[in-house]
């Protein structure tokens, strides 16, 4: 017979609201990294409950796999693909969402009704006797005899994946990119030597060092080139003669 | 000494030449001839080692076997790819490498100015291995294997120069008709299958004594049919003729000397089912008896020297088919005129060959004529050859078929007096038909066209027309002294039963020296001492226009199976076209048009798309529900 | 009894001392060991370092801590507030979690319980540190990205492709030591060291692939390229400031001293004293296993210094191409070999076969090298003779010309 | 407690996912609510085997875990090249094939 300790119920009712509200939250927030940090949640919760059910190692796993590596990368191609792109939740698909909200409300209370009507048709056992040998031990006694099959196709699956992967995100190179040599040489042969030694950096010359005011040149005129050019397109620059350190041309004095 | 292990390279060799050949390309045009002939060569010394080793063996020993692995298992089925040597195949052995060895030679020079000689090459090896595996191979399937492979071997000869349209139908023709006769083949190996279990000939002599007589009958029968498409022998004989499409050389080899002798070669291996199947062995005289006459009548009235020694070598086969008939009496001598007709056939049609090579590819025997005197060499040898196809003593022909004839009178009752009169007309005819040829051909006035300047072929091509005239010759008395062959052959049959010498041996000799007089008599009055016409003459009787069109075997053939299969296919094509063609053409604007109204529903949002699995899942769910309640 | 067994006795008033113990530990170690990081540092550069507060300047890092707390606390305006306030709790509880499954101390007795210095033992002890490690990067990403800035999000991006491709290093250099201890509890994996060899020594490449990823893992030179000034700025924290940087911080210390923890637990016998001293371990009731704890993880501590003070940063394509090329493929093969051994081993196979083995082993490296040596030269194609340069090249002192190529182009107009 | 309440859990969050994979637009989090019903089933996977007192279930659900990932790591192959392409990474974007 299956004894479920009270330290498990009670971290049970604790943790299964949150993980319901985490999921109904990433259907509602606007930002795709909301949801991505709310379903990492889910999954940590997930894995509590793993654990808590005798599967330390896939609890464990879980994390690792999961929330590590796969939300991880969940949120490396958010990132890359557009950060400030909040998505609209008005609905574009005339009807779908009352179609989907209806199907959906019918689809979990059939499923929860039928899982109240099923039985097990005998008690639970539990795992104590499974994990007599350790859970870990008990999983690798199974994989590497039962599922020694399934386990070499699926790790040929993976590698299948990764390099299909590698192959859909590939990005071909028409052309050598320039070693540093052959840039820096580049540098010197076209246009002025003016440049050669690198651009100013911001506020050269000047008192304030910020990265929207321009560097001076010696003779006092400010330098374009040291400002960003995404500052200049937003038009974020401030003008850098008030921040001169010294007087080289006495009509912005008088101006002063 | 050489050791059954040796045995998968007799085929091997010829078989490597092939595919090396094939593979290598041009690269290999300028040697090739010489490599397959070695090849060829090569597995003639080794046939021949065998035969002495198999001499100085005891006679229980001398058939060995090797077994290269095994081919099918199934249950208690199991077949292995074995060789089998034993003093029937080293006959073949022989006769197969040693005079396609002579006719590798031969081609060298004939096939010269081919620019397509590696290639045909690469097919004459081929054959000789094909041809090798049928006689070497244990087993029915084994057989089946080089059964098939020769009748490949001989498609792509005779459609050698299948740039004339002509020629490439010959070939299919020939290929279609020997399919009938595989048919046959396969038949009699599935009975075998079906009813012994064992496919082996060990495996199925043993078994005959299980199964009942009609079993055997009806293999015996299928094995005949086999025999008979692959021999030429009636009613499948229509392709030999026109099997001479292909190169000289590959006519000697293939259709006279050994290919179209492989039916004789199955019934005499398969004799124990015939000596149990009566009926079936019935039915092989009759077919041999007819084909007999019915080659000889042919070769009466054809004026292409190919087709004349063709239609010869229709009706020496039959010899050789009622002689396998007969029994333990006949088989040692249907083999032994398998050999010497080897012999002098393959000599002829060489002989043709280098005639054809100085007149300029000629082959109407109108045209020729008086060529004596141009070709002395080619006349010594194809004359040596021609005395001993009609039976002239000593000449190998003359014993051989002094045997068959005696032997077929000898059969007893009615049976004897008409086979033994049908062999012995057989024999007139043919003594009439070849000294016909050989009169128009080399005797007579010259009628050859102007601008032909006949000559002798080179060395490299008489030189086998030698060899092979010097078998002819000595062949006959070589395998009689002291019954050589019928002794050496002997532990493969079942005992001759004992019987009454109905007609003494010399008086079947004395008739059969009266029938070749009579034949030759005849010729010489129709065609040496009268004039021959170089165009052909058209009054002539009904029975002389019957024999030039092959006795009406195309019309026959026609009316009988190609008009009904003409309107079988018809049929079936329209039945394909409106009722196959329009039920798939329904279903497919069925489907056209249900898509069509189906598309609607295709909006390309993968969303809408997963909104309806979701409505199918709670379709399935509420099944569910339903049914467990 | 085992560790776990033991650990298992404890009532809960001791489990929520010994957490109480450990988080004191981790705190005061990070005061600690930017202190020390600082006063190496400095020698290493012949400077003095911090000196003024307390003795030696110990007090320097609290007093640094309370001026930290006490500043203004901004949140830039582009800020995703929710998560950028949660970043740091996030990356500093943790690293904190981490030290629940590192054993401090052998059996000891702790307000009359008999108990080990370690809060709890888990049979897949070393992958919830992996787990938990791996969570902790969620700190650093978020922080990146919720700062609404274009350096922190690439910072944040940085550090987490590095990690994830690191952990891989890692988590591979680990298997080889599971295959030897038999098991994935950190207790169990100390006493199979005890019981033999230290895993420094028997399994010496996973030590060695360990020691770089685990500077790769915490971001540390030469491999804080998330935080590179000279690039970044500061990296993922460049939006920070105040208590929320100083939990960073913080952050970054303790999984220093998490990850030196593990190494000392996996490769160096853990608590236990060096061959030779184990007379030490009775000492003070089992409480002076501590100190050899601590030395070892010091070791380690020192070597993130020594790094930091002698290396330069990597490129970051270098960097990436090292984990990727180098000490993946390393420690798969690595991995094969030991696992081959211990079958070997286990077989019952005598020292000859197992010699030869490693001998074939290493001679076959030696072939593959060499013949990835020639494909290497093959590949290098002499470079196009370009243009001599039109510029200016300035006379050293001692050089007569240092323009080579318009040396070797000299025929040209 | 009933160990059903877990599944109760698990059908839960598998109707949230498959509601979120019909009605948000953006590629990945689609992508995201696939996860959460896989992660849904591996919870069930994990509760029978509890009930039934052998790890098949769990290794079952080991095996789901590599194979999302085989798929996350294709999918987001995938949605990176569309976006490469097309600068969006809205499903709703990528329904070209409907003519």
């Amino acid at each position: 017979m299956l004894e479920i300790a009270t330290p498990e119920t009670i971290m049970f009712w604790a943790l299964a609201p949150l993980s319901v509200i985490a999921a109904l939250g990433m259907l509602v927030v606007k930002k795709a990294v909301h949801s991505a940090i709310l379903l990492a949640f889910v999954m940590v919760t997930l894995a509590i409950f793993f654990i808590a059910q005798g599967a330390v190692f896939l609890g464990v796993v879980q994390i690792v796999v999961y929330t590590g590596a796969v939300m991880m990368l969940f949120l490396f191609i958010l990132m890359l693909v557009g950060v400030d792109s909040s998505d609209s939740l008005t609905e574009t698909i005339k009807g779908l969402r009352w179609i989907a909200i209806a199907a959906a409300l019918g689809f979990g209370g059939l499923m929860i009704a039928l899982i109240a009507r099923a039985t097990l048709g005998r008690t639970a056992i539990g795992l104590e006797i499974a994990n007599s040998d350790g859970n870990v031990e008990g999983i690798a006694m199974l994989l590497f005899s039962d599922y020694v099959l399934p386990f070499e196709v699926i790790s040929a699956l993976l590698i299948t994946a990764a390099l299909g992967a590698m192959v859909l995100a590939h990005h071909q190179r028409t052309n050598r990119r320039p070693s540093q040599r052959e840039q820096a040489i580049a540098r010197f042969r076209t246009g002025s030597l003016s440049d050669a030694a690198g651009l100013p950096g911001p506020g050269v010359y000047a008192l304030h060092n910020a990265v929207d005011v321009p560097a001076l040149l010696p003779d006092g005129t400010p330098a374009p080139t040291s400002i960003s050019a995404t500052l200049k397109a937003r038009g974020d620059v401030i003008e850098s003669a008030p921040f001169q350190l010294d007087v080289v041309d006495p009509t912005i004095k008088e101006e002063k | 000494m050489v050791t059954s292990s040796s045995l998968v390279y007799l085929i091997g060799l010829p078989l490597f030449g092939a595919v090396f050949l094939l593979l290598m390309g041009r690269k290999a045009d300028k040697w090739g001839h010489l490599f397959a002939t070695a090849m060829s060569a090569g597995s003639f010394v080794l046939g021949l080692l065998h035969f002495f080793a198999m001499t100085n063996r005891s006679e229980e020993e001398r058939p060995i076997t090797q077994t290269l692995f095994t081919w099918i298992e199934a249950g208690d089925f199991k077949v292995d790819a074995a060789l089998l040597l034993d003093q029937l195949s080293i006959c073949f052995v022989l006769l197969i490498s040693g005079v396609g060895t002579l006719i590798h030679i031969y081609s060298i020079s004939y096939m010269s100015h081919d620019e397509n000689r590696r290639r045909f090459f690469a097919y004459l090896n081929l054959f000789v291995a094909s041809m090798l595996l049928l006689v070497l191979g244990n087993s029915y399937l084994n057989l089946y294997v080089g059964w098939e492979g020769v009748g490949l071997a001989s498609y792509l000869l005779i459609g050698f120069w299948n740039q004339k349209p002509a020629y490439a139908t010959a070939s299919k023709k020939a290929f279609v008709m020997n399919r009938v006769g595989d048919m046959g083949l396969t038949i009699a190996i599935m009975i075998a299958f079906a009813t012994m279990g064992t496919v082996s000939f060990d495996g199925v002599k043993e078994a005959v004594d299980r199964v009942g007589t009609p079993t055997l009958t009806a293999m015996g029968i299928m094995l005949l049919v086999a025999a008979a498409g692959k021999s030429a022998q009636f009613p499948l004989q229509a392709w030999l003729g026109d099997a001479m499409a292909g190169p000289t050389p590959v006519s000697a080899l293939i259709h006279a000397a050994t290919m179209v002798t492989a039916g004789v070669y199955l019934i005499v291996r398969s004799n124990f089912v015939f000596d149990a199947a009566p009926t079936a062995q019935l039915l092989v005289v009759i077919v041999g008896a007819i084909t007999l006459i019915f080659g000889a009548i042919i070769g009466m009235a054809k004026d292409d020297i190919k087709k004349a020694l063709a239609a010869s070598t229709m009706s020496q086969i039959g010899y050789m088919i009622v002689a396998a008939g007969l029994g333990p009496a006949g088989y040692a001598f249907a083999i032994m005129h398998l050999l010497t007709h080897g012999f002098f056939k393959a000599g002829m049609f060489l002989g043709a060959g280098s005639v054809m090579h100085g007149m300029n590819d000629e082959v109407n025997m109108r045209k020729y004529g008086g060529l004596r005197k141009m070709m002395p060499i080619t006349f010594a040898t194809f004359g040596l050859g021609y005395l001993a196809i009609i039976g002239v003593p000593p000449f190998a022909g003359f014993y051989s078929k002094d045997e068959i004839i005696a032997t077929a009178f000898n059969s007893g009752g009615a049976q004897g007096i008409i086979l033994g009169s049908v062999t012995l007309l057989g024999a007139v005819i043919t003594a009439f038909y070849m000294t016909r040829v050989m009169v128009l051909t080399f005797s007579g006035k010259p009628r050859w066209d102007d601008g032909v300047h006949p000559h002798e072929s080179p060395a490299l091509m008489w030189l086998p027309m030698a060899l092979l005239a010097i078998g002819s010759v000595t062949a006959g008395y070589l395998f009689t002294q002291g019954e050589a062959l019928v002794h050496w052959l002997s532990p493969l049959f079942a005992k001759k039963g004992e019987y009454d010498e109905l007609m003494p041996h010399s008086v079947v000799t004395v008739l059969a020296i009266t029938a070749v007089i009579i034949g030759v008599t005849a010729a010489l009055m129709k065609y040496q001492f009268k004039s021959v016409d170089s165009v052909v003459p058209t009054d002539v009787s009904l029975a002389t226009r019957l024999a030039r069109n092959d006795l009406g075997q195309d019309v026959v053939n026609e009316a009988l199976f190609m008009r009904p299969g003409q309107a079988l296919t018809e049929g079936i094509v329209a039945i394909d076209e409106r009722v196959v063609d329009g039920a798939v053409r329904g279903i497919g604007a069925m489907t056209v048009g249900s898509g069509a109204t189906l598309r609607r529903t295709q909006s390309g949002y993968v969303r809408s798309y997963a909104a309806l699995i979701l409505l199918g899942a709670l379709v399935l769910l509420a099944g569910i529900w339903v049914v467990t309640q | 009894m085992t560790t776990a067994e033991l650990l298992g006795q404890d009532p809960v008033w001791l489990i929520v001392v010994k957490a109480v113990i450990v988080f004191a530990i981790c705190v005061v170690s990070t005061l600690l060991a930017v202190w020390t990081e600082r006063r190496v540092l400095a020698k290493m550069q012949r400077r003095t370092g911090p000196n003024r507060v307390g003795p030696f300047g110990l007090i320097q890092s609290l007093a640094d801590g309370v001026k930290l707390a006490l500043k203004e606390d901004i949140i830039p305006a582009a800020a995703d507030k929710v998560v950028f306030i949660a970043a740091p709790i996030i990356a500093t509880s943790m690293c904190f979690m981490a030290f629940a499954v590192i054993p401090m101390t052998g059996k000891v007795n702790l307000f009359g319980q008999e108990t080990a210095l370690q809060l709890t033992d888990l049979s897949v002890g070393v992958l919830y540190i992996l787990a938990v490690s791996s969570i902790g990067v969620y700190g650093i990403v978020l922080a990146g990205w919720s700062s609404g800035s274009t350096y922190p999000l690439l910072g944040g991006l940085r550090s987490s492709a590095q990690v994830v491709s690191y952990e891989i290093a890692m988590g591979l250099s680990l298997v080889a030591v599971f295959i030897y201890a038999g098991s994935m509890s950190t207790a169990e994996i100390i006493g199979s060291q005890h019981e033999n060899y230290w895993n420094a020594l028997v399994l010496f490449p996973s030590f060695v692939i360990f020691v770089i990823s685990m500077v790769g893992e915490t971001n540390r030179a030469p491999f804080d390229l998330a935080e590179a000034e000279g690039e970044l700025v500061g990296g993922f924290h460049t939006e920070y400031s105040s208590l929320k940087f100083a939990l960073f911080f913080l952050a970054e210390y303790v999984n220093i001293v998490a990850v030196s923890a593990l190494a000392t637990t996996l490769f160096l016998g853990g608590y236990h004293a060096p061959p030779g001293l184990g007379f030490t371990e009775g000492w003070l009731g089992g409480w002076f296993t501590i100190v050899w704890f601590f030395l070892k993880v010091n070791i380690f501590f020192f070597i993130f210094m020594w790094l930091r003070a002698s290396l330069p940063r990597l490129r970051y394509d270098q960097f990436m191409k090292f984990g990727w090329k180098v000490l993946i493929p390393a420690s798969l093969i690595w991995i094969l070999t030991v696992a081959t051994l211990r079958v070997i081993q286990q077989e019952g196979a005598s020292r000859t076969v197992l010699i030869a083995f490693v001998l074939g082993l290493v001679l076959i490296g030696f072939a593959i090298t060499s013949l990835f040596e020639r494909s290497k030269k093959k590949s290098e194609e002499p470079m196009t003779q370009g243009d001599a340069p039109d510029f200016p090249v300035p006379s050293l002192p001692g050089v007569s010309s240092i323009n080579v190529s318009a040396q070797t182009g000299g025929d040209r107009e | 407690m009933d160990p059903y309440n877990y599944l109760y859990l698990a059908a839960l969050l598998f109707t949230i996912g498959a509601v979120g994979v019909v009605l948000r637009r953006n590629a990945i989090v689609v992508f995201m609510c696939i996860e959460l019903m896989l992660n849904a089933g591996n919870l069930t996977l994990v509760t029978f085997s509890r009930m039934n007192g052998n790890l098949n279930g769990q290794v079952i659900a080991f095996f789901t875990m590599v194979v999302a990932a085989c798929e996350v790591v294709v999918g987001l192959a995938i949605i990176v090249a569309i976006y490469r392409s097309r600068r969006s990474a809205s499903i709703d974007d990528a329904s070209l094939l409907k003519r």
